[in-house]
């Protein structure tokens, strides 16, 4: 059932549910059904992302009306599209100004958050950010945001795999190579990975820096260099097509074999790292989800058998950033009634409310901190190939809660990981 | 007084001489035809001396400036128009917007940006008055790709004749037009030099009817030389040139 | 130094890829004048139609010599379908200014990202078993060639070569460089001049769809690869020169060399050299490095 | 000598007729000054960045229409004006006015030699050398990003107006309220140049070499110089227009100066109907609203957009204002 198609339906059932003529549906009371505002990828690079995460705030909206809507009202999403950061601005505006949805929530790249970020505050309009962040680099351009509720910060994957390599690899690699992703995203993570080697003293000396335009399909050119340059281990932060592209290129020219390979970005392309061309021992990342988390919840195993039923696809961290968002918002709602007397609460009460709230999300515990930046869980380990699947999973699974490994808010990032003394991983 | 110089020129495409040492002068008060059979080497001559194309050796020069490097834009401000063989107009302007174009060149209001065309006093009276010489005054709001081939190939003249240049080079302006209306068109030429101040008019041409009939300077032009090069008189004279350009015996009605 | 061998296949194997996406530019210019900025969604479209080939092919356990003509055939499948069906629509405009059939063809380009879409979803496709069916070319202990590299650098000089005896030595070859020539005159001569652009422009259409077929194995599809190619095959039809094949192959090998060199010595760079050198050509030879005097 | 009828309709025409020319452009003109008062804040918002769009489709205008020159990278004049307008703002200098100065000033410096470079090629090479150089700008803002913030670009603060203080204002009422008159007054200014242009001997010339370079050229019309001028004035517009379009945004960065962009602004050309003068603001105005409501109603928009761009292409040429315009009064 195409989004399309999906969202008629929605539309249809709200005027059903209001007649209560579906047999076991609550019949709502007469009050107006809470609009969310929905911004999600459609075009180019993003658009299986944006799909996915669509898909899991749909599941939730089907959900949480089937329980009865929030505080007595029925769930009803208006999907605009994430486009540039000119398309997402004026999409974000019309959902506030014109359908003035209760909460918008969305977006993934950092230019339409850079864009949003002051949009959201200049509107007074909630907005819970899936992963697109407001900082640029590394340095915050909305310091205390009100209204904005941006994501986790997402060089903590940058972190995880670097201590990661230095718990196994410590005295093992004298050289390491730079495969990027041409992204901000990609410059933060290359220099957190160098920032921490000096840290933990690893004595390695980088001997490639390449940079890779996202959405590049040809990269034997690229593994071709980085076996020129023979490193022990390649740090690589592609993402989405590019990321299976490599490893498969990789692995047909026999890069795979030689050197370690750690890859800590999360997203869709987990479905892609097919046992053929994926080695084991590598150090593969899957953000704040993992499809088969050792102690995942009844809430996360309904989820991944819904999705994998419907799509045929694993689903991927960026369904539990929509989930969390909404999540969030929601619980943030209903504690702020709790001091209204089961009233709608004003924006301001659920603002407060939500600060510090935590909800049980796809991934574990989604907890705000005052800083509007969440904490949450971050998974990661090395693949394996036995498992039933034709994609490789990983295992031992670590798992670490960004509570120690985020920066705090307002601090200088580099400066907080010279100081900081990281709790070693389990 | 000489306006238009050629000195030595020779013109080579690959092996083939198009136009071997040729050295004329056009002097003020000259209707020039030039005649001779086809690949003679006319309309090379005319662009050579239009500036149109490089000669391989010698040069041409306009009122002191070699041709070559001045280029048709200054050519055309220092006094130099031509006209095409084949009609070259601008389809989508108005017959009175093209006139008005050479108008506007010969005025030097062409920085004029910031003040209306349409309200150009001295540039629509040029535009009427070449209207009126050429017939075109009714139909000056027509868009030239709707006028007939006739009426499109005078209209290429009467644009050049806007420029109120001091020589003007027309490519066989008769041609494909009734042998009636040639000398109708001949006339307005001639009334339209006089009246716009034209010094010479070169002419390629090969009716002899109009060669011997308006022209005042023939120079008949064969296998990229200068067969001969006088007053009509003296050219019907010559048995060998008649020969060889009319191919008979041409006796003047 | 083995390993710069590989750069140096590398830079082949992006030159192959370059190669038939541009070439399906040049041959619809190089007859009828018309720069089709739809090629590399014709690309995708190839590559996307290529993978459902397979699929269905998989469910007939098709042995592994079979994939190439699979893919291939899927290709000219779909340009038989589309390459004339597109054409008759540009035939409505030939009369008209140029610039409205460039205009015409960014509206393709519009039409099919969302056709790919609406078809075959927005999760990148990719099939699995065919890149590594052909084994591979074993340099040294950690160093191999895969052997599909090969086959692709092969078949793409096998359709220029094709390409060139096609044009010089065949019948319609003559015919269709006539018209190229001289629209009119062939004409003239009673060539049937719709009938040479409707061909014409179908196969263009096929190099594009066979070239996209033949190459994702090596890599996936995704719904964003017509946008971004036809930015790079326009850098190879200038640098090459507009209209002539040769001038494609050989524009393909210096945009794949530099880019190569590029991401080796000086990563920044890569992006801008290829622009810098389109743009260098542009002014010191327009017609670019092999065409005829435009 | 008779005195003959008006060779250009305009130049003596009856009171009766003229009004019946300034109708069109006065009702246009009428709709986007009383919006603020007719329509919600969201699309107020979207009239702003129509405006901007306008503005640089009046330049656009005078090279395809005018001059007959199809340029597939304008969209970099947009991207120019966008980082102008964040590089002085993020230093603390967001006078509207002084931006506007900055970003002509680089966009004209800018345009000289790529024009130079450009005005030599016709048709297809002009299209194709138009489009490289506005992807080497894309590269350039994409790649180096310590000066140009790479894929996050560079944030664009809301400027401030000498005559104006704004300071009491929040965002949004200064965007669709004194800003936005400004930028209509820059509007109307800048329309009443462009007509004063293209009625001027400029406008004629263009208008013969796009017709006929070579006998423009045997009539004395410097064809590099005027085609030059064209693309000055053209890249000065899509500045202008590139700093109005960001403001709302409040972020210049690499996707505004994509070749996809410069795409749409000919289809906004077209559809609004390049043969007309006023084709360029009914393009713009039409364009964005249309996609407004075109986004929400279907994700598939690119497709009905591309179908709608290929009705226009071959049955509709000159696009709305041939409907709309009978006499032809605007027509270039």
């Amino acid at each position: 059932m195409s989004a399309q198609s999906r969202r008629n339906f929605l539309k249809l059932s709200g005027g059903a549910f209001a007649l209560g003529s579906f047999a076991g549906a609550p019949a709502f009371a007469q009050s107006p059904p809470v609009k969310i505002g929905v911004l999600a990828a459609r075009s180019g690079v993003l658009a299986s992302i944006g799909e996915c995460a669509l898909a899991t705030v749909q599941w939730w909206a089907d959900g949480v009306n089937k329980a009865g809507g929030i505080l007595g009202r029925k769930v009803e999403l208006v999907v605009e599209e994430e486009g540039n950061p000119k398309e997402t601005a004026e999409r974000f505006r019309k959902l506030a100004l014109r359908d003035n949805v209760e909460m918008v929530t969305g977006l993934i790249s950092t230019g339409s958050g850079l864009s949003v970020g002051p949009i959201a505050e200049e509107l007074k309009t909630i907005w819970m950010s899936w992963d697109a962040t407001t900082q640029k680099d590394v340095e915050e351009t909305l310091p205390n945001p009100k209204y904005s509720f941006r994501s986790t910060d997402n060089e903590v994957e940058g972190l995880m795999a670097s201590l990661l390599t230095v718990k196994h690899f410590k005295g093992k690699i004298k050289t390491v190579a730079n495969l990027g992703t041409d992204y901000s995203y990609g410059r933060n993570m290359w220099e957190t990975f160098m920032a921490m080697m000096k840290k933990y003293d690893m004595g390695v000396a980088p001997v490639a820096d390449l940079w890779v335009k996202v959405g590049t399909t040809d990269l034997t050119t690229f593994v071709a260099s980085l076996q020129q340059a023979k490193p022990d281990l390649i740090m690589s932060s592609l993402l989405f097509t590019d990321a299976f592209i490599f490893v498969k290129q990789a692995h047909a020219a026999g890069l795979t074999g030689a050197s370690k390979l750690v890859m800590p970005a999360g997203g869709f392309q987990l479905n892609e790292m097919k046992k053929q061309y994926t080695p084991e021992g590598m150090i593969l990342g899957h953000n704040s989800m993992y499809f088969e988390a050792p102690n995942a919840s009844p809430l996360l195993k309904e989820f991944v058998a819904y999705y994998k039923g419907k799509t045929g696809l694993f689903p991927h961290f960026e369904a539990d950033r929509a989930y969390s968002a909404v999540a969030s918002w929601k619980a943030g709602v209903e504690k702020a009634a709790q001091q209204t007397s089961g009233k709608w609460p004003s924006k301001d009460e659920i603002i407060k409310a939500i600060e510090g709230i935590s909800v049980e999300s796809l991934g574990g515990t989604f907890s705000y901190r005052p800083d509007h930046i969440p904490d949450c869980n971050f998974y990661m380990g090395f693949t394996t190939h036995n498992n039933p699947y034709d994609i490789v999973t990983i295992s031992p699974v670590e798992t670490l809660n960004t509570r120690d490994y985020q920066k705090p808010a307002g601090a200088d990032f580099f400066k907080w990981i010279q100081a900081k003394q990281f709790p070693n991983l389990s | 007084m000489t306006l238009l110089q050629a000195q030595n020129v020779r013109k080579l495409y690959g092996g083939f001489c198009a136009l071997d040492d040729v050295t004329l002068t056009i002097n003020d008060g000259e209707h020039v035809s030039i005649i001779g059979p086809n690949g003679a080497g006319k309309t090379t001559l005319v662009n050579v001396l239009t500036g149109l194309v490089r000669p391989t050796a010698g040069n041409v020069t306009f009122k002191g400036y070699n041709v070559v490097n001045l280029g048709a834009v200054r050519l055309a401000r220092l006094g130099m128009a031509r006209s095409f063989q084949l009609v070259n107009i601008f389809p989508e302007l108005s017959v009175g917007e093209t006139i008005a174009v050479a108008a506007i060149s010969h005025l030097r209001h062409g920085e004029r940006f910031f003040s209306s065309t349409a309200r150009n006093r001295p540039v629509w009276e040029i535009v009427e008055r070449v209207g009126a010489i050429f017939g075109f005054s009714g139909k000056l709001d027509q868009p030239a790709k709707i006028l007939s081939q006739g009426d499109k190939k005078l209209l290429d003249v009467a644009s050049a004749f806007a420029l109120s240049p001091e020589i003007i080079l027309l490519d066989e302006p008769t041609s494909g037009v009734s042998t009636a209306d040639k000398s109708t068109i001949m006339r307005v030429l001639v009334q339209a030099a006089r009246q716009m101040g034209i010094k010479a008019i070169i002419q390629i041409e090969h009716d002899m009817d109009i060669v011997f009939g308006y022209s005042n300077r023939i120079i008949a032009v064969h296998n990229g030389r200068i067969l001969a090069d006088g007053s009509p008189a003296s050219i019907r004279a010559r048995a060998d040139v008649m020969a060889t350009i009319v191919g008979r015996q041409y006796d003047h009605a | 130094m083995l390993a710069s061998a590989n750069i140096l296949v590398g830079g082949v194997f992006h030159a192959a890829v370059l190669f038939l996406v541009a070439a399906g530019l040049q041959i619809v210019f190089g007859v009828q004048k018309i720069v089709n900025l739809a090629c590399g969604s014709f690309y995708a479209l190839g590559a996307y139609f290529g993978i459902s080939a397979l699929a269905w092919a998989a469910a007939f356990e098709v042995p592994a010599i079979a994939y190439i003509p699979i893919l291939v055939g899927s290709g000219l499948l779909l340009a038989i379908v589309l390459g004339p069906s597109v054409e008759r629509l540009l035939r409505l405009i030939y009369d008209r200014d140029e610039h409205f059939q460039i205009l015409l063809t960014f509206a393709l380009v519009l039409i099919f990202e969302d056709a790919i879409r609406l078809i075959w979803g927005a999760v990148p496709l990719q099939t699995i078993n065919v890149y590594f069916a052909f084994g591979e070319l074993r340099i040294a202990s950690d160093l191999a060639i895969p052997n599909y590299n090969l086959i692709v650098i092969a078949a793409a000089a096998l359709i220029s070569a094709a390409f060139g005896w096609m044009l010089r030595r065949t019948r319609f070859g003559r015919i269709v460089r006539a018209t190229a020539e001289n629209k009119q005159m062939s004409e003239a001569l009673c060539v049937d001049v719709s009938k040479v652009y409707m061909a014409v422009f179908t196969l263009g259409v096929a190099l594009g769809t066979v070239g996209g077929a033949l190459v994702v194995p090596a890599g996936a599809a995704s719904i964003d690869m017509g946008v971004e190619l036809i930015v790079d095959a326009f850098a190879v039809v200038i640098i090459g020169g507009l209209g002539s094949m040769p001038g494609a192959l050989i524009g393909a090998l210096i945009v794949g060399f530099v880019r190569s060199a590029a991401i080796w010595l000086y990563p920044e760079f890569e992006l801008l050299a290829i622009y810098v050198i389109v743009i260098t050509v542009l002014i010191v030879r327009p017609q670019g490095l092999l065409a005829r005097t435009a | 000598m008779t005195t003959s009828t008006a060779p250009i309709a305009a130049r003596t025409a009856s009171a009766g007729t003229l009004k019946r020319a300034l109708a069109l452009p006065a009702l246009l003109f009428l709709v986007i000054f009383l919006f603020p008062f007719i329509a919600g804040p969201h699309y107020v918002i979207l009239m702003f960045s129509a405006m901007g769009y306008a503005i640089a489709l009046l330049g656009l205008n005078l090279l395809f229409g005018y001059t007959g020159l199809l340029s597939l990278g304008h969209a970099m004049f947009l991207a120019i004006g966008a980082y102008t307008a964040g590089y002085m703002t993020s230093t603390r200098i967001t006078n509207f006015e002084l931006i506007l100065l900055v970003a002509v000033a680089i966009g004209a410096t800018v345009a000289v030699p790529i024009g130079l470079l450009c005005i030599r090629y016709v048709k297809i090479y002009f299209a194709m050398l138009t489009l490289a150089f506005s992807m080497l700008l894309y590269s350039f803002l994409f790649k180096f990003y310590h000066l140009t913030g790479g894929d996050e670009g560079i944030r664009i603060k809301v400027p401030t107006l000498t005559a104006w203080d704004l300071s009491g204002l929040d965002t949004l009422s200064v965007l669709t309220g004194p800003l936005y008159y400004y930028v209509f007054a820059l509007l109307v200014l800048l329309t009443a140049l462009m007509r004063c242009l293209t009625g001027s001997s400029l406008g004629l010339q263009l208008r013969a070499i796009r017709e006929n370079q070579q006998k423009a050229e045997y009539l004395g019309v410097n064809v590099k110089r005027y085609r030059l001028v064209a693309f000055v004035i053209a890249a000065v517009y899509g500045v202008l227009g590139g700093v109005i379009i960001a403001i709302p945004v409040g972020l210049a960065d690499p996707t505004i100066a994509y070749w996809v962009q410069s795409g749409n602004l000919i289809f906004m050309l077209l559809l609004g109907g390049y043969t007309n003068f006023l084709g360029p603001l009914l393009g713009a105005v039409v364009f964005i609203f249309f996609q407004d409501q075109l986004m929400s109603f279907t994700e598939y928009w690119r497709l009905t957009f591309g179908v709608i761009l290929v009705m226009i292409v071959i049955f509709f040429p000159n696009g709305l204002m041939a409907a709309v315009d009978r006499g032809r009064w605007w027509s270039t």
